[in-house]
This record gives structure tokens, C-alpha cells and sequence, in this order.
């Protein structure tokens, strides 16, 4: 009769938790059962052979090579087995469904903004639809951070000045802590935030409550700065780069495909990580047909900026 | 070499040729000793260096033409010139142990004269080097420009459009990568350079010393290990002159 | 002493043997080819260097296994070092997500 | 048969009565100078062992302050940005000034010459020079401290320590680049004296294991070392002149930093452990009375842990940013190198079979080691899976499984050598009860401190968190290990005054007083000669060549006769390789 709320073992709250909580237990369990036998072993024999006691010690062995490639050779093929176990999950934490809906999150010092497909953006707390991928792209201003999400198990750095990528599928709706994992500087444990996992429905209503909130200008939270169409003509993206079909300096951005043939020929995908680069380091990958004039936009564009014009690029797209 | 407390009493063997110490049983072992610490003491340094080379591996890998920009602003034919004193320094440095080998104390004190002479050679040279970086705003992080010569020249009409829009506008990043390049340039050449001045520090006790008669066919084993170090710190330079100063000289027929 | 006295014509046939490879590194850099041919060739020839250096001003070919060994071991461990440090970095341009600035091998 | 310590005397007042002997290294000067400017590696070890053990208290002052603040969830005790320093303390304190030198610079220092029968270490002058450069690192850090600490983690990781850390981060780093060429001198030195000056007939299958745990050791030291001096310099070069190298705003790249740490600090743990995994083998095999089981196999499974070990940093990376294939070969090196630990845990074990063990202080000691290591080591495994890692990565887990390893393993093995030959270096014997009381606190405390860590972690609590006030329901896990940890306390300050005491009223030990194998302990008084060795010794028998004792026999009966030693070995057998 415990009335003590003890807690034991976090909630499983995401498709992946499942995995690995079998995965780590079943590591653990198995490792605990090699370690209880050598413990058992251990204590029996610092009973029977205690110096005052009569056990037999004729013929003390002090070599034995077939015993020894025996207890070298089964842990192996037992790790490597737990590491094939491991791998298959791993991979697919970094494989995002391609249904997956994608988020920005933006790590600093010392709080998480996040950002959703359409606009909508909120502080230290990540509404999202339950049984439903999501994909989260992040980017750190500052340090490193880590986005750690105990109740899901996932966890990756969030770096300065690169994207990282993770996805999860939430099972159950309610709140869930957020985490900062990597140490990040004075306020790091305060970096704390939730996740609210919500039914479609009531996540569609959360959305467009947001939007109303906001009136006209649906991208722009009140009290933020800009949307992506306004920064596109105010950053001077539109003197180069059309968006009604025809032809400006730059590749017409409405008219891009899934990939950008560049002047050396290779073909990149025409995603996230290449309109980042784009506008940090225009230089690095030309599209096909196109001279390099393009100046950097490093120092100009905010981590927030720049998602913006990508995701504006990408309705440009139809949201590819 | 003497020794502060005379140890005979405690040794087994008894008797010790006075260049042995007390904790060696003869001189064979004690060279093999200090040989074998020696090379430790260089594979410790090879380690040092590598430290840093990956990292101009990366750096390279990451950004290609800001490498092959940075090396070809570098002085070629005063860097070539430099290897060459090194390499000499090297021959003078081997020449020296030769010597020391067979007991010539004159030709001793001479080869590592010239050792030091063309040490210092290598050293000036560099210090002209830096102050020629300085001169043309070269120090990362400190005075650091780069004019971005391709845009400019080859687009020259196209650039201005954008540029104006921007006036606040900050080094492209290719400066910046080139900036990379200088920094590890400076970091390089840099550890390169303290290695020397403490060898060339080196010699000079070690020059005093043989002007004392310290060694002798016997006993030369700091000239030999001091050898190890000054063509340890040799073949970093043989590493760092072709990755610095040669990266993809034919792609930059303009300059 | 048992050392091995080298003679000196041994020290003058490497020293003019690494004034050649000098002057061959410059060369192999002004090739027109692609870079990774530039790098690959001055490495090579900075190896060639340091073998004959450490062989012989050094020494090594004249001494114990051990040293041998020894002299071995740190060039072996940059080796490894190298490796691993680049297929991190070469990798993450064939990884699902790749890095932003990961570039493909052939770009070194 | 009452073998405790009382016993011990008996048997040698059975024989004759133990006597200091007249000239040994503590008595071969009392002045100043004679400590100072020592070239004798056992009284450079005593200068290591006084400074280590107080850094030890030191940094355990950190620990005690750390579990004072987290026995409440919200941050009360310290403030923020004390708590980082406090714990960035207590990290680069315990790793850079007691762990990665406690064994080597202190046992050995004293025992590597005395083990092979050396007169000293091959270079005593470097080995006087490294003492120094430690204690400089070691003043370095206290002034650091004093000026009010650093607040980047033991790590640095980067862009914080390069542009964001408002801490003494420079002065840091200089302390820890001296610390890690003290340990560069004490590597090179062990590497040169074990190849070079053994003595005649000690081969290198007669070496004790503690030797081989050395030279593996010493071999990570020269080549994992000097990588993390460099990262560190480029640090400090990075935050001084603004130079782009870790920092992304400057264009360089922060896990770049992260290989050239781990690519040392991985392999440092186990110069933590594998001069620890030797002691073990010394004392089981001691306390066992046997031949310590697969000798080949241990001796080799350190040279593999270390040379494997070399890589498997990429582990401490699984959610850095690495990519995903590196991520994967890295795990599976990682897999493949807890084979060699788990062959040494089995073959501990094994040599206990048919053995006739004696649980005087050093074996209980040894017993919690292997305890504690298999539980480090399962936990390590689990953390080598990519899968649970991504869960686990920089949580308590870690904080836990990393402790057992360091501390459990680590800092126990330190004090079975401490309590193994403590009468060796001062020819004095302890408390045997207060030496098996301390032995089972510590094993207690432990527990008690770092189980709780592992369930909290696994709940979700990142590492270097001083509030947890979001989650006040794991107080109860937090205040489980502070409590714990109070006892471990109780478990690390007994030995303090014992020990102390022993020093001066504590029984004469004689020469061999647990009746151990090794010319450390047949050829050598306690305290040894300044010079080691009446006469040098010359080896014909394996190590550990214990006799099994015929029933009721004590075996700690001091004294072997030397005759049975001095055959004299065939030329063939004294190779210097």
C-alpha cells in the first residue's frame, strides 16, 4: 500500500518508444543474466574455496584456451546480433515517412521556437497531431542544444549554422516534457518546454484559432516581425527571382522541380538543406544556366527568416 | 655526465662506465633507452600535428575553392626556397650526428652551426612571410579582407544590383572560408615555427656543450636524439608545404 | 659502439633524392587535372619524403625492430585517425538527411 | 585458521619478528630537498599520491555540492551559473588531476621498477619534470577555481567554450594541456623503462598484468594525448584571436571538436581502468593464492582494449550530427571492444575456481571492483546501441553508467592498490577492520549514490541540470543518491585517518606480509632501498606462481628465501625487445 507516487519508468508516448524500451530492457536482461551467473559463480567460489575450508583443489587449472575462445566467441556473436537489433531501429529514426509533416524548430539561448507548414509559430511549447509523423527540422542561432523528448526517446543536437533532422509518431495525446539535452550554457536547465499532442481535429481547431488570432496576415504571429512573402520582397529576393513563370536573373523559384540540375551537372534535391545553403552560400552549388551572382545572405537572414523563405518557396511549390 | 650520489655499491654488475647512469646497467641499454623514449616522445608529436591536419582535411573537403584561393595567394617560389633551407638543415643535422659519430669535434660544432644558420634562415623568412600577410590584411580575425575576384570580374555589371540592396552587406562567405584557410595557415605554420625556435634553443646548449667536450664516440646520445626532433620537425614541413602552398596551382592560372 | 656509421655519400644521395621530390611536388601540383590527383600526388610524394628522412636521417633502417615499430606506429594511427574523421564527413553527404554543407567525394 | 591481521604478526614472530629495515627510501633523506628535487621514482610516486589524493577530496567537495543542490527540484542551494561551474569543476578536477594520473603516477610510479626489477624508471629526471608540470596544471586550477571557475563542462564543448562561456575558459585550458603532458612524460617514461630495463630472465610473459595494464595505458597517453592537447589549444586560439575553426558564425565546425576531443577522451577512460583491471589481477591473483587464469588472454585483452579502443569515439556522437553510417560502424567497434573487458571479468573469476582465497581488504576491495565493472559494463552496452542511446545520451544514465565505470572500477581499484601495498610503501600495516568496514561503506554508498542515477536517468533527467522543477516527482530518486552518496563519503574519509594513524603506530609489515608473488614483494623490503634492490634480481618462474597451500597452512608468513630465486636464467630468455 504505496500512497508514494514513485516513478519507475517514463510513459510511452511515440512509436519509436516502444522500440526501444524492448530494445534497452532486452539489452539489460540479457546482460544482467551473464552478470548474475559470474556474481553467482563469484560468491560460490569465495565460499567453497575460503582458505578455511576442505574443498578439493587437486588439479588447479590456470589455462584453458577452448574455454576461453568459448567465452569470447558467444558474447560476441551476441553483441553483434544486439547491434544489427540496434542499427535497424537507428536507421529508422533517421528515415522520416514521406508523409511526414515538417516543422522548424530553432534552438537559442535559452528557449525553443518552433514553427509549423503554415506560418503558425509558438515559444517552449510544440502543439502537434497524435498518429501522425512529424518531421522536425532544426537549426540552432547560437551553441549547441539537444531537442530531447523523454516520453518519445528521440533525441538529436540541434547545431548552429546546419540543419539536423528527426521525426516521431505520437500515440498519445496529452502534454510531454521538452528537453534541452545538451548543455548549453547558464539558464540550460530552464531550456525546458512542451510538447502538446492533440486529436487532428482538435490540432486543425488549435491552428486556425491561431490564425484568426492573427488576423490578415495568417504567417505572422502578433507581436513578430514578418511573414515570407514580405521578407522575399524586403530582403530583395524578388529583383532576381520570379515568381509569376517568367524569367528573372535567377532561377524562376515557382518553376523549380523536386531537383536543380547545377552547372556541373550533378542534380541535387531541391529540398530544405539546398535552399539553406542557397542563401548562406550562394556560390557552392549553381543552378544549370545561371551566372554567380547571387551575393550571401549570411548575417542578413536570421535562422527565422530563412525559414521563412523556405517554407514560402515551398508553397510557391504547392508545399513540396 | 657525472652523477649527484656515486651508486656502485647498489649495482649488480659492479662496475659503470661513467656515461652510464645509475638506473642503467650499461650503455647499450642506456641508448636503447633513450632512443626508444625518444621515438615515443616523437610519435606523441606526430599525433600533435595530425590534431591539426585533419583539420585542415575537413576544412579542405568542405570548401575547395576557398583552399584553392587562399593557397595561391601564398608566396610559392619564397616557400619553395624555405623547404630547400630545411631540407639542408636536415643534411647539416644528420651530417652533425655523423660527426659526433666518429668523434670530430670541430666538424661537430660546424655542421650544427650550419644547422642553426639555416634554421634561422627558415625563420626569417617566415617572419617576412607573416609580415607580408599582415601587410595585405591577411590575419584571421584580425585584420582579415578578401576581395571575391571572380564575382567581380567575370560578372562585373551583375554584382552591383544586389549589392546595392544591401548595403549592410558582410563578407561573402567564401571570404570567410578563405579566413578558415588563413586561420589554419597561421595555426600550422605556426606550431611549425615554435618547434623550430625551441630546436634552434636546443642547439645552441647542445653546441656549448660539445665546445666542453661533453660527448664523445661513446656518449652522443642527445646530439642523435636531438637529431630525431629537428627531422621530426623537417618532415612536418615536407607534409605542409604541398598542402599548403600547392593546393591546385593549375586552377589558378590567373594569378 | 655497435651504431651504424652511415657513410656520407648514403646522407648526400637522399638529400639530393628529396631536392628532386621537391621540385616534382611543385610540378604535380601545376598539372592540369583534377584536384583530388594534386592531393593524392602530394601526398605521395610528401610519404616518399618522409620515408626516406626517417629510413635514413633518422636512422630506422639501421636499428631494432622495436624502433621500427615505434616509428610505425604514429604514421599508422594518423592513417586511422584520417579514415574515420573523413567518413564522417564524407558520409553525411549520402546520409538520408545529409548536412548542408556535405559535399560528394569527388568534390575534395 | 584466524588468518586476520593480528595473525599476520603471529606468523612472523613465529619466524622472527618483523624489523623495518635499516636503509630503505624514506629514510635516504628528511630534508626538503631530498623530497623536492627526488630523482627516486618511489618518492616521486609519494608526491603524486599526496597531491592526487587531496585533488580527490577536492573534487569530491564539488560532488557533495552537486547532490546538496539536487535533493530539492528547484535550484535553491546554488544559482545557476555557480551550479555549472561547480559541476565543470568537479569534472575537470577528478578526470584531469585524479583519475587519468591516480594509478599511473602514483602505484605506478612506484611498482613498474620494482615489478621488473629495475633500479628506476628509465628516465627519473622526466619523471621528476612531470610531478611538476602537474602540479603547475594542479596550481593552474585551483587559481581558476579561485577566480571563480568555468562554466563550460569538462568537455568545452564548442561554440559554447569558444564564444559563449564567460568563465576562466583559457586558463582552463592551459591547466589541462599541462596535465596532459605530465601524463605525456609518465606514458614515455613507462614505455622506455618496461622495453628496456627489465630485469634478466623477466620476459614478457613473467610480467605481472599490472605491467601490461601499464604499457597499454602508456600507449593510449603518447597517442590519444597530444590530439586532445591541440583541440584544446585551437579552443583557446579560436576564443583569443577569433580564428575560425569549431565556431559555425566564424565558418568553422562544431563537431569537428567533438572527433578531436573524443578521439583522446574515449580512449582516456581507459587509461582509467586498464592500470585498475591490472591491480585486480595482482590482488586476485594474490588473495586467490592461484595463478591468475589465461594469463595470455588478459595481457592481451588490454593491448586490444587500447588499440581498439582508439576507435570508438564516435560513440559519445550518436545525436551529434555525425552521420548515420559513421554512427554505425562506430557502435559496432564498440561492441567489439567490450569483449576484451568482459574476457578479463571471466577470467577473474576463473582464477578464484580451486583457489584459496583470503577476503583481507584488498580482495573485498577487489570483489566490489568486478561487482561494480559488470554492472558499468552492462550499462555500457546498452549505451553503445545506437537505439537506447538516442533515448539515453546525456542523461543520468549516462551520469550513472559513467560513474560506475570511473568510480566504481576506477577509484575502487585505486584503493585495493592503496590498501594492497600501502604496507610495501611504508612498511607499515593498517586496520584490518577499519580497512573491510571502508571496503563495504564504499560498496554500499556506491550503490546507493549511483542505481537511483540509472532509473532517473532512464525517466528522462539530463545531466547538468541544477532544477528539476518540472518534474518534481524524480526527488524522490535524487534524494535516494544524496543520501547514498553521504555514505560513500563516510566510505572514501575512513581510510584518511587509518591509514594516517597506521603510518605511525600501525604493525611492522616486513618484507612480504601477504605472502604475494612478484620481486616487488620477494626481492624488495618494505619500504624498499633507495635503490630498490640489495642485488639486482634475475627471474626463471611465471608470475603469480603460487603454490596451492596445503590445508591449514597461513600463507602470509612473511619472507621468501631468496635461494629459491637466484637460478641464474639461460641468455635466450633476457630479451630487450
Amino acid at each position: 500500500m504505496f500512497d508514494l507516487d514513485i516513478p519507475f519508468f517514463p510513459e510511452q508516448a511515440s512509436t519509436i518508444a516502444v522500440l526501444t524500451d524492448v530494445f534497452t530492457f532486452g539489452v539489460i536482461g540479457l546482460g544482467l543474466i551473464i552478470g548474475i551467473i559470474v556474481v553467482i559463480l563469484m560468491i560460490s567460489f569465495v565460499v567453497r574455496y575460503n582458505h578455511d575450508t576442505t574443498a578439493d583443489r587437486t588439479n588447479p587449472v590456470d589455462e584453458h584456451t577452448t574455454l576461453e575462445l568459448t567465452w569470447s566467441f558467444i558474447p560476441l556473436v551476441l553483441v553483434l546480433s544486439i547491434f544489427v537489433w540496434s542499427a535497424n531501429i537507428y536507421y529508422n529514426l533517421y528515415n522520416p515517412p514521406s508523409n511526414a509533416i515538417n516543422m522548424y524548430v530553432i534552438g537559442k539561448q535559452w528557449m525553443w521556437k518552433i514553427q509549423h507548414p503554415d506560418g503558425q509559430r509558438e515559444v517552449n511549447t510544440l502543439h502537434m497531431p497524435v498518429n501522425q509523423p512529424i518531421k522536425l527540422t532544426m537549426t540552432s542561432e547560437d551553441v549547441i542544444h539537444s531537442f530531447y523528448v523523454p516520453a518519445f526517446r528521440i533525441k538529436q543536437d540541434v547545431l548552429p549554422g546546419r540543419f539536423t533532422v528527426m521525426w516521431f509518431e505520437a500515440t498519445q495525446t496529452g502534454e510531454h516534457l521538452l528537453l534541452c539535452a545538451e548543455f548549453c550554457g547558464t539558464e540550460h536547465s530552464f531550456m525546458v518546454g512542451k510538447v502538446i499532442v492533440m486529436e487532428p481535429d482538435e490540432y486543425e481547431k488549435w491552428l486556425r484559432e491561431g490564425q484568426t488570432a492573427l488576423g490578415a496576415n495568417a504567417a505572422a504571429p502578433a507581436g513578430q516581425t514578418i511573414s515570407g512573402d514580405a521578407l522575399f520582397t524586403q530582403k530583395g529576393c524578388v529583383t532576381c527571382h520570379k515568381i509569376d513563370g517568367t524569367q528573372g536573373l535567377g532561377p524562376n523559384l515557382k518553376a523549380v522541380g523536386t531537383q536543380v540540375e547545377l552547372d556541373t551537372g550533378d542534380k541535387v534535391d531541391y529540398n530544405e538543406e539546398y535552399m539553406r545553403e542557397s542563401m548562406i552560400n550562394p556560390q557552392a552549388k549553381i543552378a544549370k544556366g545561371f551566372s554567380n551572382i547571387m551575393p550571401t545572405y549570411q548575417g542578413q537572414l536570421s535562422e527565422e527568416e530563412i525559414i521563412l523563405l523556405i517554407e514560402y518557396v515551398k508553397l510557391l511549390n504547392g508545399g513540396k | 655526465m657525472s652523477l649527484a650520489t656515486p651508486t656502485v655499491d647498489t649495482h649488480a654488475t659492479g662496475h659503470h662506465h661513467p656515461e652510464v647512469r645509475h638506473q642503467f646497467d650499461d650503455l647499450e641499454q642506456q641508448h636503447d633507452s633513450y632512443s626508444l623514449g625518444m621515438w615515443a616522445f616523437v610519435v606523441q608529436e606526430v599525433m600533435f600535428f595530425s590534431g591539426m591536419i585533419v583539420c585542415y582535411f575537413i576544412f579542405r573537403y568542405k570548401y575547395p575553392e576557398a583552399f584553392i584561393a587562399g593557397s595561391n595567394h601564398l608566396n610559392l617560389p619564397l616557400s619553395t626556397f624555405n623547404t630547400v633551407v630545411l631540407l639542408s638543415s636536415s643534411l647539416t643535422m644528420a651530417l652533425a650526428v655523423h660527426a659526433a659519430q666518429l668523434g670530430h669535434k670541430m666538424r661537430l660544432l660546424q655542421f650544427l652551426m650550419a644547422t642553426l644558420i639555416l634554421g634561422s634562415i627558415f625563420l626569417g623568412v617566415k617572419v617576412y612571410e607573416y609580415k607580408d600577410k599582415y601587410d595585405h590584411n591577411l590575419i584571421p580575425g584580425y585584420n582579415f579582407k578578401w576581395e571575391t575576384e571572380s564575382t567581380t570580374t567575370e560578372h562585373g555589371e551583375a554584382t552591383d544590383e544586389p549589392e546595392s540592396l544591401n548595403p549592410a552587406l558582410k563578407m561573402p562567405p567564401l571570404a570567410q572560408q578563405v579566413e578558415v584557410f588563413y586561420g589554419l595557415y597561421f595555426i600550422l605554420t605556426g606550431a611549425h615555427a615554435i618547434h623550430m625556435v625551441i630546436g634552434a634553443v636546443i642547439i645552441l646548449i647542445i653546441m656549448v656543450l660539445a665546445w666542453y667536450d661533453h660527448f664523445s664516440p661513446n656518449y652522443y646520445v642527445p646530439i642523435e636524439m636531438f637529431g630525431l626532433y629537428w627531422h621530426f620537425v623537417d618532415i612536418v614541413w615536407v607534409f605542409l608545404f604541398p598542402l599548403l602552398y600547392l593546393v591546385d596551382r593549375a586552377a589558378a592560372g590567373g594569378h | 659502439m655497435h651504431h651504424h656509421v652511415i657513410p656520407l655519400k648514403v646522407y648526400l644521395t637522399i638529400f639530393g633524392s628529396l631536392l628532386f621530390l621537391t621540385i616534382a611536388t611543385v610540378g604535380v601540383s601545376y598539372m592540369p587535372t583534377v584536384p583530388i590527383v594534386h592531393l593524392i600526388g602530394a601526398l605521395i610524394i610528401a610519404a616518399i619524403k618522409t620515408t626516406l628522412i626517417v629510413m635514413f636521417f633518422m636512422h630506422v633502417r639501421y636499428n631494432s625492430h622495436l624502433i621500427w615499430s615505434f616509428a610505425s606506429l604514429g604514421f599508422f594511427f594518423v592513417l586511422l585517425f584520417m579514415v574515420f574523421m573523413m567518413g564522417d564527413y564524407i558520409s553525411q553527404y549520402y546520409s538520408l538527411t545529409p548536412a548542408t554543407h556535405a559535399v560528394p567525394f569527388d568534390k575534395f | 585458521m584466524n588468518t586476520n591481521i593480528t595473525s599476520v604478526s603471529q606468523t612472523h614472530s613465529g619466524t622472527e619478528a618483523a624489523k623495518m629495515p635499516e636503509q630503505h627510501y624514506l629514510n635516504a633523506g628528511y630534508d626538503l630537498k631530498s623530497w623536492l628535487l627526488t630523482t627516486d621514482h618511489k618518492r616521486i610516486a609519494v608526491l603524486y599520491f599526496i597531491l592526487i589524493t587531496f585533488f580527490f577530496f577536492v573534487g569530491g567537495l564539488f560532488a557533495a555540492l552537486i547532490r546538496l543542490e539536487l535533493v530539492t527540484p528547484k535550484g535553491d542551494l546554488l544559482t545557476a551559473d555557480v551550479y555549472n561551474r561547480v559541476f565543470t569543476a568537479h569534472g575537470a578536477v577528478m578526470i584531469f588531476l585524479f583519475l587519468i594520473p591516480s594509478i599511473p603516477a602514483t602505484f605506478g610510479n612506484f611498482l613498474i621498477p620494482l615489478m621488473i626489477g629495475a633500479r628506476d624508471l628509465a628516465f627519473p629526471r622526466l619523471n621528476l619534470l612531470s610531478w611538476y608540470v602537474y602540479a603547475l596544471s594542479s596550481i593552474l586550477f585551483v587559481t581558476v577555481v579561485l577566480l571563480g571557475g568555468v562554466d563550460t563542462g569538462w568537455t568545452f564543448y564548442a561554440p559554447l567554450s569558444t564564444s559563449f562561456a564567460n568563465g576562466y575558459v583559457v586558463l582552463t585550458i592551459v591547466a589541462a594541456f599541462f596535465a596532459g603532458f605530465s601524463s605525456i612524460f609518465t606514458g614515455i617514461n613507462f614505455i622506455a623503462t618496461i622495453h628496456k630495463m627489465r630485469a634478466p630472465g623477466m620476459t614478457w610473459f613473467r610480467l605481472p598484468l599490472y605491467v601490461w595494464g601499464h604499457y597499454a595505458t602508456s600507449l593510449i597517453i603518447i597517442l590519444g594525448t597530444p590530439v586532445v592537447a591541440i583541440a584544446l589549444i585551437l579552443i583557446a586560439v579560436e576564443r583569443v584571436f577569433r580564428i575560425g575553426i569549431f565556431d559555425p558564425a566564424l565558418g568553422g565546425d562544431p563537431i569537428l571538436f567533438q572527433h578531436l576531443f573524443w578521439f583522446y577522451s574515449h580512449p582516456a577512460v581507459y587509461i582509467m581502468v586498464l592500470p585498475g583491471m591490472g591491480v585486480i589481477s595482482e590482488v586476485i591473483g594474490c588473495f586467490s593464492r592461484k595463478r591468475v587464469f589465461g594469463y595470455k588472454f588478459i595481457a592481451f585483452s588490454s593491448m586490444a582494449i587500447a588499440l581498439v579502443g582508439f576507435l570508438v569515439w564516435g560513440h559519445h556522437m550518436y545525436v551529434s550530427g555525425q552521420s548515420v553510417y559513421a554512427g554505425m560502424v562506430f557502435s559496432l567497434i564498440t561492441y567489439v571492444v567490450a569483449i576484451p573487458s568482459a574476457i578479463k571479468v571471466f577470467n577473474w573469476t576463473a582464477t578464484m575456481y580451486k583457489g584459496t582465497i583470503y577476503l583481507q581488504t584488498p580482495m573485498i576491495y577487489a570483489l566490489s571492483f568486478i561487482g561494480l565493472f559488470i554492472i558499468g559494463g552492462i550499462t555500457g552496452v546498452v549505451l553503445a546501441s545506437m537505439a537506447a542511446d538516442v533515448h539515453l545520451h546525456d542523461t543520468y544514465f549516462v551520469v550513472a553508467h559513467f560513474h560506475y565505470v570511473m568510480v566504481g572500477s576506477a577509484v575502487t581499484a585505486y584503493l585495493a592498490a592503496v590498501h594492497f601495498w600501502w604496507p610495501k610503501i611504508t612498511g607499515r600495516m593498517y586496520s584490518e577492520f577499519f580497512g573491510k568496514l571502508a571496503a563495504i561503506i564504499t560498496f554500499i554508498g556506491f550503490n546507493l549514490t549511483f542505481l537511483p542515477q540509472f532509473v532517473v536517468g532512464y525517466l528522462g533527467m539530463p545531466r547538468r541540470y541544477y532544477d528539476y522543477s518540472f518534474a518534481p516527482e524524480w526527488q524522490i530518486w535524487h534524494a535516494a543518491s544524496t543520501l547514498g552518496s553521504t555514505v560513500l563519503a563516510v566510505g572514501f574519509a575512513l581510510p584518511v585517518f587509518y591509514l594516517t594513524y597506521s603510518l605511525i603506530y600501525g604493525e611492522i609489515a616486513g618484507q612480504n606480509p601477504w605472502g604475494a608473488k612478484g620481486l616487488e614483494w620477494e626481492e624488495a623490503s618494505s619500504p624498499p632501498a633507495k635503490f630498490n634492490f640489495d642485488k639486482m634480481p634475475i627471474v626463471n618462474q611465471e608470475a603469480y606462481a603460487y603454490d596451492t597451500p596445503a590445508r591449514g597452512q597461513t600463507h602470509f608468513r612473511g619472507v621468501t628465501s631468496r635461494e629459491s630465486l637466484s637460478i641464474p636464467p639461460t641468455s635466450a630468455e633476457t630479451s630487450h625487445i
